[in-house]
């Protein structure tokens, strides 16, 4: 009982999404289905914040090691619940000017935007910073030429480089006009159009079929481990 | 220098005389007599005193005393006694023990090679994901009667918890040892050293001997058996050996450690891998089981396949392997139900021999499935270490290669040694040169050499105190060369060429031709010859040096000769029962193996 | 040597017979020396330990191992019923508390600190040993057990399985070449020892499980008859410890086989009589054998037998069993005993003996493929 | 298939570009003021979802100064002639039809077609036509996609079906998912957690529940370890995804006391933010295994390096193609696109779930089949064109509905 209905939701919820997309008549069972998954999500959200609340708190009732850092995530939390709800600093909107806090919570001026903008926005950009940082350790250890293969990358990768920067131009500019292919800029556009394109598709060719093999499985209830493995 | 040797079996205790003549080591008699192990005897030196006086009447030299004992000469110049006194036992079932770990394919595989290594018989695996429960286990625990316990688990600074679980499970289950009832279970602690104090706190006065020693996993990338293994030697001689009837005696009179006999064969097999620097594969075919014992790339591998065995566990190898199994080498008409009731026959009555070529036929058909099974486990265990990171690079983007790899490899493999009866005590050599054949499919280039009076234990012990002595023996004496087997990997196609070989020496052709797919021939090359073997596969076949490439490589005759294999790897045998018979008849006959 | 070690399977009219009745662990002696027991007296008993069961009440908690102790309502020594509440977390400011409730029941015997894990002991499982037959106490080891001792008739059999079983010796067949079949065995046979002549038939072993019958004792029994029975196929002939509900036990071997005719008519002669019956096998280092013991009124003997593997020496004359194929369950007496190996039909090289077969006709068969019919 | 796309997509552009070029030459420069068309009919577009209506018009034989066409509806009043008028479209001169789209289909629609010089406007169509949508039951345009499903659910079933009856089913070995074993034995040994990340896109996403379910399969293995199992989670519904297959994983392996629902944790929805709780996390924590299992984008090389640095065995599959290299580089092991789709019918060992992967690699024959026949075709079109093999890659074309 536990393992059928959550399998005949899916089942149900599944076949209605893929009929829709060819017959026209049962669009609305799809958007329905659309809908009712945002429900969930959103109603989902409360066991998540529960858990997160509920983790931390844990951590501070125990004294663990770093209790402290709980302690800051649960008043952040708390403050950008209550300014997000309060709407504090939100200007009205202009439309619904009569209506007490009628304004978006994302409104400029307000203190959630403020927030959003001078908070999470730097904190966010600091971390992406990072990959540039990760990309260059990751292909420094990477990029070892320990076989057939790996040289063959190696050469191409290094002429993708190259191509891209200024100083492909420089090194193979002298070539001349009819041998223009072999410049490194054209070479990499040249590798990039042709074998990149070509490679990646093959690959998302395979990830098509998986993706409908997949959810054939599901939608026959031949795969139900997604609900755990076991019987 | 005159060394006197014993093997005490569980049945029989076997002794040598080596003697060095002329500045070479030779094995020059031997002899036997039934293990008084048991009552009414009840001392093991009995039967040792007994199968040296055989030595004694054979030789002509005085070697036991009055009392019983053997005779030590005072200089190598007087004619009686010996210089020196080597044994090793499997007496009394040898040495049995549990060993535990925390993941049964990790530290506490680890700590079962260790046990093996050191010639024990592992009674069971404890570990946390043995899917047992941990009352199971412990009932498990309760119901064992080890000699010794080894505990490993965690790597150094690793997991302590599981550790000391397992700790605690075993010591209230308080497993109790086979001899004495006041004697203290020795236990081993070879794991996580963060965990040494709450081993101690557990093991303290609960009837354990407990000793520790370090780590033999100290990480996942590194395994580190050594002291693990020295340790349990030195438990079976302290605690077990000295609770054995008449050992405390026997271990007196000894020169060098008592050895547990299938250690003491581990260490011969070592000794020569590392001296010839070579691949090597032995096995022991025994009644009851079959020790299998492997060296590739310097790394040393033992198993036990405790039911797979040639008369108690007769039954048991048709049952696992399948009566089916066993008659696709039969290319005789067999009832099967009469032979059902033999199997069982031989079961209770184990020491009966085949009197008729018929029940030779089936008798050596059980024992390469019997082979086959114990192979297949043994290269199931001799692998890579697991858990390992593996530091991945662009180049390995399209072979994602796994840890815990097989390392045997049956193109890699050099020499193939076969002792036990079935193998040993067969009419002829090319019997037992197609058993293992058969049973191992060797690839490319294969030596095939058999332990002619199972010597190789006490050669193990010898290793250990004079390895020159041990080495000369083992080649001269231990081994019998039966020859070569030459088989391509690759699939072949019935009837299509396979391969050309020609065999030559300083220039002379001595033999060459050619195979088609499915065939076999023998090429006689007699014992003392060498020469050279070029052999050219076909297109998808491989010799060794690649698909399709021709190889040769300096051969040594051999009782049997050369065997030329033609069948293919992995080896398939046609499906059709009448088809499958002739195949059989035509390679018996080729073979020349029954005449 | 003209004469060598043989074994062979023990079967005598009359013997002393003595067995150790032990307990598994150290316990009390309910019985005196010389003191007369039947096979159903309690000669010892004491109390198997406990099983142990450990619960990972920390893991249940969430709680980490160091702080289970100040979390344990229970405490070591305590009796614990399955259930109850063993320990319980402090929760998150007081609130939001778990609970471990004991999956088993017993006493509490420890509690880890550095795993988490709380070990219950069970309680004691009593365990009693009985005298297996008539007869004397002839010893009592102080806490371990006694020697029983009695005169008996005593038949080693071959192969046997399920455990110890007595009851009364009823014959079922005619004569020792006979199958036990399906029709031989009738209600009355209910918890009696039933003695076949040749083959125990699938029929007959089915019916005799039916009725109750407490053990078979055959000459034969088919492979296929026996994996039906066990419901698997024998690997490794150790047995003893099957519940099968009735004990099988063949005096000559696998298939087709009549029961020896001196083994038949001695236990023909008791008929009616109470027996023994173990079908234990362990064809091990330290064969054990399954037997059948008659016991009888005490009149002394010069032997005493305690079970075990027999040998015997061979010499011309001697009577043999050969027990191998192709001459497999043949009976005769030794002939020739030739002194140099000879080459046997399979091309092996092999000590032989001559055997002159009851037919009259005279084989040769290797010296290991016979053995003393009967001592 | 993709490569026809692109071909053809070339030519059809410069077909447009064509045309465009040459419509102001081809439109007359005299002076006279646009001219309406003379006829305007207005059709439902087939086999569509009932919100199209192709119009098309008839242009005088002189068009004057005309240079565009302003297409124009009216739905409201009760003949719709009055308005107002809602622009559908402004196309050039050398056009007569037109599609208005994203329409209702349950009132009808007016159409005017206005010819637009540069001087001005025409006056409209006089007469209006008029057509309601109708909904079909089928979008004509998708059938090439829904025969392409239907061909690949057809050998999916097939396979199955196949594999019910015995038929031996052989998948090649993924080393990624043998290592699973592994990986969780080295955590345990080392006395340290397992971090399973399920990308970081909510359930919706087929990726992520290929991800929930390579972690039932890991956190069983887990629960047979007695490992400790870490899931944080970016959406509270994986989480609770999460938690439902964890929960059954440790009760399928007898170990239900071990299952603790606080090691699978929601974190934030937002993307650096979570990227940054588990780098921490790893950092802090050590876990001796990471797996990454389900959609990434820009933290996948963030979290794959941070991994590698603390030396733990990663095991990652996603099938974001611009992910995997970075994976690559940086994991143990990958599932690389399909194989991370397969790799719960590959786990399990199911007849079944194995036959549903001979199907996929069905699939993938008829695809390579389609693209060399595709290929060859627009090889030799381009060698030759106009010829037969121009034609026929038209007719592919077609049946691909490109």
């Amino acid at each position: 009982m536990r393992r059928m209905v959550p399998m005949w939701i899916a089942i149900i919820a599944g076949f209605a999404m893929l009929l829709s997309a060819f017959f026209p008549m049962t669009e609305s069972l799809g958007e329905t289905f659309g809908d009712v998954f945002n429900v969930v999500a959103a109603i989902a959200f409360i066991l998540g914040a529960g858990s997160l609340a509920k983790v931390n708190l844990a951590k501070v009732s125990r004294r663990d090691p770093g209790w402290g850092f709980a302690v800051v995530t649960l008043i952040c939390f708390t403050i950008t619940i209550v300014v997000g709800l309060g709407k504090f600093g939100v200007p009205q909107n202009p439309q619904f000017a009569a209506l007490p806090w009628s304004g978006e919570k994302e409104a400029e001026g307000g203190a959630f935007a403020w927030i959003y903008a001078y908070a999470l926005v730097p904190i966010t950009a600091t971390m992406f910073a990072l990959l540039a940082f990760y990309v260059a350790s990751a292909a420094f250890r990477a990029f070892r030429a320990k076989n057939l293969e790996a040289i063959l990358l190696l050469s191409t990768a290094f002429i993708i480089l190259l191509g891209r920067t200024f100083a492909g131009v420089v090194l193979t500019g002298w070539l001349p006009d009819w041998a223009s292919g072999l410049r490194l800029e054209n070479l990499s556009v040249y590798i990039m159009q042709v074998f990149n394109t070509a490679g990646n598709r093959a690959i998302i060719i395979g990830i098509a079929l998986g993706v409908s093999a997949t959810s054939l499985r599901i939608l026959l209830g031949i795969d139900r481990s997604w609900m755990g493995s076991g019987d | 220098m005159r060394i006197v040797a014993t093997d005490c079996g569980s049945t029989t205790t076997k002794a040598i005389l080596i003697e060095e003549r002329d500045g070479v080591f030779r094995q020059t008699f031997r002899g036997e007599a039934p293990t008084t192990v048991e009552d009414p005897f009840a001392d093991v030196t009995l039967g040792v005193t007994n199968a040296v006086t055989e030595l004694q009447e054979l030789s002509g030299y005085k070697l036991i005393a009055d009392d019983g004992t053997i005779i030590r000469r005072a200089s190598v110049n007087d004619v009686d006694g010996c210089d020196m006194y080597i044994s090793t036992s499997s007496a009394g079932g040898g040495l049995q023990m549990m060993v535990a770990g925390v993941v049964r394919e990790m530290t506490a595989e680890s700590a079962k090679r260790a046990a093996l290594g050191a010639g024990a018989i592992v009674m069971d695996t404890i570990a946390s994901n043995d899917r047992r429960k941990p009352h199971e286990q412990i009932q498990r625990i309760r119901e064992l009667r080890p000699d010794m316990v080894l505990v490993s688990g965690g790597t150094d600074g690793g997991d302590t918890k599981k550790v000391i679980e397992i700790a605690e499970l075993i010591a209230p289950a308080r497993p109790r040892p086979r001899f004495g009832s006041e004697f203290c279970l020795p236990l081993i602690f070879a794991g996580n050293k963060e965990a040494r104090t709450a081993i101690e706190r557990i093991f303290s006065g609960e009837g354990f001997a407990l000793s520790i020693v370090d780590n033999l996993r100290p990480t996942l990338e590194r395994e580190h058996l050594g002291p693990a293994r020295e340790r349990i030697h030195d438990v079976f001689l302290e605690h077990v050996m000295a609770h054995a009837p008449g050992y405390d005696k026997l271990m007196e009179w000894a020169n060098a450690p008592i050895m547990p006999t299938p250690g003491a064969v581990g260490d011969i097999l070592q000794t020569i891998a590392k001296g010839r620097a070579i691949n090597v594969v032995g096995v022991d075919i025994g009644g009851a089981t079959t020790d299998m014992f492997s060296v590739f790339g310097g790394i040393f591998n033992r198993t036990v396949s405790a039911n797979l065995g040639m008369s108690y566990s007769i039954s048991n190898v048709c049952a696992e392997a399948g009566m089916d199994s066993v008659l696709r080498w039969v290319h005789l008409d067999m009832d099967e139900r009469e032979l059902r009731n033999r199997v069982k026959n031989k079961m209770i009555r184990p020491t009966t021999i085949p009197q008729t070529l018929e029940a030779l036929v089936f008798e050596q058909a059980v024992s390469r499935e019997a082979l086959r099974l114990a192979y297949v486990q043994h290269k199931a265990f001799a692998t890579t270490l697991k858990g390992v990171q593996q530091q991945r690079t662009v180049g390995d983007a399209f072979k994602q290669e796994e840890a815990g790899k097989s390392l045997v490899d049956n193109m890699a493999l050099d020499l193939m040694v076969a002792s036990g009866g079935v193998l040993s005590h067969a009419p002829r050599m090319e019997q037992t040169a197609l058993m293992m054949i058969d049973a191992f499919e060797p690839e490319g280039f294969t030596e095939i050499a058999k332990d002619s009076i199972f010597m190789m234990p006490h050669l193990g012990v010898l290793a250990s105190v004079n390895p020159r002595a041990a080495m000369e023996v083992f080649e001269k004496d231990c081994l019998v060369i039966l020859g070569w087997c030459v088989a391509p990997r690759g699939e072949v196609r019935a009837g299509k060429p396979a391969f050309e070989y020609t065999l030559t020496r300083g220039g002379t052709t001595l033999a060459h031709g050619q195979l088609v797919g499915g065939e076999m021939r023998l090429v006689r090359f007699a014992l003392g010859e060498s020469g050279t073997l070029e052999v050219r596969p076909e297109k998808g076949l491989d010799m060794g040096a690649g698909a399709g490439k021709p190889i040769s490589r300096e051969v040594r005759g051999g009782s049997v000769g050369i065997v030329f294999d033609a069948r293919g790897r992995p080896l398939k045998l046609p499906h059709t029962q009448a088809e499958r018979r002739a195949c059989v008849e035509k390679w018996l006959k080729s073979l020349e193996v029954y005449v | 040597m003209a004469k060598a070690y043989t074994p062979g399977l023990k079967v005598t009219a009359r013997t002393t017979y003595r067995v150790r009745r032990l307990l598994p662990v150290t316990g009390d002696v309910r019985v005196k020396v010389g003191e007369l027991v039947s096979a159903e007296t309690v000669v010892a008993e004491t109390f198997l330990e406990g099983d142990v069961f450990p619960i990972k009440v920390a893991g249940m908690l969430g709680a980490n191992p160091n702080e289970l102790a100040a979390l344990m309502l229970k405490r070591v020594g305590e009796s614990v019923q399955v259930g109850e509440v063993l320990a319980r977390s402090k929760g998150i400011f007081g609130m939001m508390k778990t609970e471990a409730k004991s999956t088993a029941a017993g006493t509490l015997e420890s509690i880890s600190d550095s795993t988490g894990m709380v070990i219950i002991r069970g309680a004691k499982t009593p365990v009693q040993v009985r005298a297996y037959v008539a007869g004397r106490v002839a010893e009592v080891i102080a806490g371990e057990g006694v020697i029983v001792e009695t005169d008996a008739l005593f038949v080693q059999g071959i192969f046997g399985v399920g455990g110890e079983t007595w009851g009364p010796l009823v014959i079922a067949v005619k004569s020792h070449t006979e199958d036990l079949r399906e029709e031989l065995i009738v209600s009355s046979m209910k918890g009696a020892i039933v003695v076949g002549g040749a083959r125990m038939t699938a029929g007959g072993i089915r019916r005799a499980r039916e009725v109750g019958v407490a053990a078979v004792i055959c000459g034969g029994i088919d492979d296929a008859d026996l994996r039906d029975v066990l419901g698997y196929d024998l690997g490794v002939a150790v047995t003893g410890s099957e519940k099968i509900g009735i004990t099988l036990l063949v005096t000559e071997g696998f298939g087709d086989i009549a029961m020896a005719e001196r083994t038949f008519q001695l236990l023909l002669a008791h008929a009616g009589k109470l027996a023994s019956v173990n079908g234990a096998t362990q064809i091990r280092a330290g064969v054990m054998r399954p037997e059948i013991v008659v016991a009888l009124e005490a009149r002394g003997s010069s032997e005493i037998f305690t079970g075990g593997a027999t040998a015997g020496i061979l010499d011309i004359g001697t009577a043999v069993r050969i027990i191998r194929d192709p001459y497999f369950g043949f009976l005769g007496t030794v002939s020739a005993l030739p002194e140099q190996p000879a080459v046997l039909g399979s091309g092996s090289k092999a000590r032989v003996l001559e055997v002159a077969l009851e037919s009259g006709e005279r084989v040769t068969v290797p010296r290991a493929n016979v053995e003393l019919s009967s001592t | 298939m993709q490569i026809i796309l692109s071909v053809a997509a070339a030519r059809m552009c410069a077909a447009t570009a064509c045309a465009a070029l040459c419509a102001p030459l081809c439109a007359s420069p005299s002076a006279s003021p646009p001219t309406p068309p003379l006829s305007v009919t207005a059709a439902d577009v087939p086999w569509d979802a009932g919100g199209s209506i192709e119009i098309s018009w008839v242009p005088a034989a002189n068009l004057g100064s005309a240079t565009t066409w302003l297409v124009e509806r009216s739905e409201i009043g009760a003949d719709g002639t009055s308005g107002p008028w809602v622009t559908v479209a402004e196309v050039a001169i050398a056009t007569t039809t037109t599609t208005a789209a994203k329409l209702s289909h349950t009132a009808p629609y007016w159409f005017r077609v206005t010819a637009v010089g540069s001087d001005g406007s025409s006056s409209p169509t006089n007469s209006p036509a008029h057509t309601t949508a109708h909904r079909n039951f089928f979008i004509g345009e998708k059938l090439p996609l829904f025969s392409a499903i239907l061909t690949v659910c057809a050998c999916v079933i097939y396979f199955i079906l196949a594999a019910r009856k015995g038929r031996p089913m052989k998948v090649r070995r993924i080393a990624a998912l043998e290592a699973i074993d592994n990986a969780v034995g080295r955590a345990t040994e080392m006395g340290r957690p397992i971090l399973f990340v399920a990308g970081i896109q909510d359930m919706d996403n087929i990726q992520t529940v290929a991800g929930i379910t390579v972690l039932g399969h890991v956190s069983k293995t887990a629960a047979e370890y007695d490992a400790t199992i870490e899931v944080p989670t970016s959406r509270s519904l994986v989480m609770e995804a999460a938690r439902e297959t964890v929960q059954a994983s440790y009760l399928a392996a007898g170990r239900p006391e071990a299952y603790n629902a606080d090691l699978i944790r929601y974190i934030t929805d937002e993307q650096f933010g979570f990227v940054a709780y588990v780098s921490g996390r790893m950092v802090r924590e050590k876990p001796a295994t990471c797996f990454y299992m389900g959609c990434f984008y820009a933290e996948s090389l963030i979290l794959a390096e941070t991994g590698n640095s603390i030396g733990a065995i990663q095991i990652a599959g996603t099938a974001e193609s611009s992910q995997l290299p970075f994976f690559v580089a940086a994991c143990d092991y990958t599932l690389i696109g399909e194989e991370f789709m397969a790799a719960s019918a590959y786990l399990s060992g199911e007849p079944d779930q194995m036959g549903s992967l001979k199907g996929q690699d069905a699939g993938k024959a008829i695809a390579s089949v389609l693209i060399i026949v595709g290929v060859v075709l627009a090889t030799f079109a381009a060698l030759s064109p106009g010829g037969f093999a121009t034609a026929a890659l038209g007719a592919l074309r077609g049946i691909l509905g490109s």
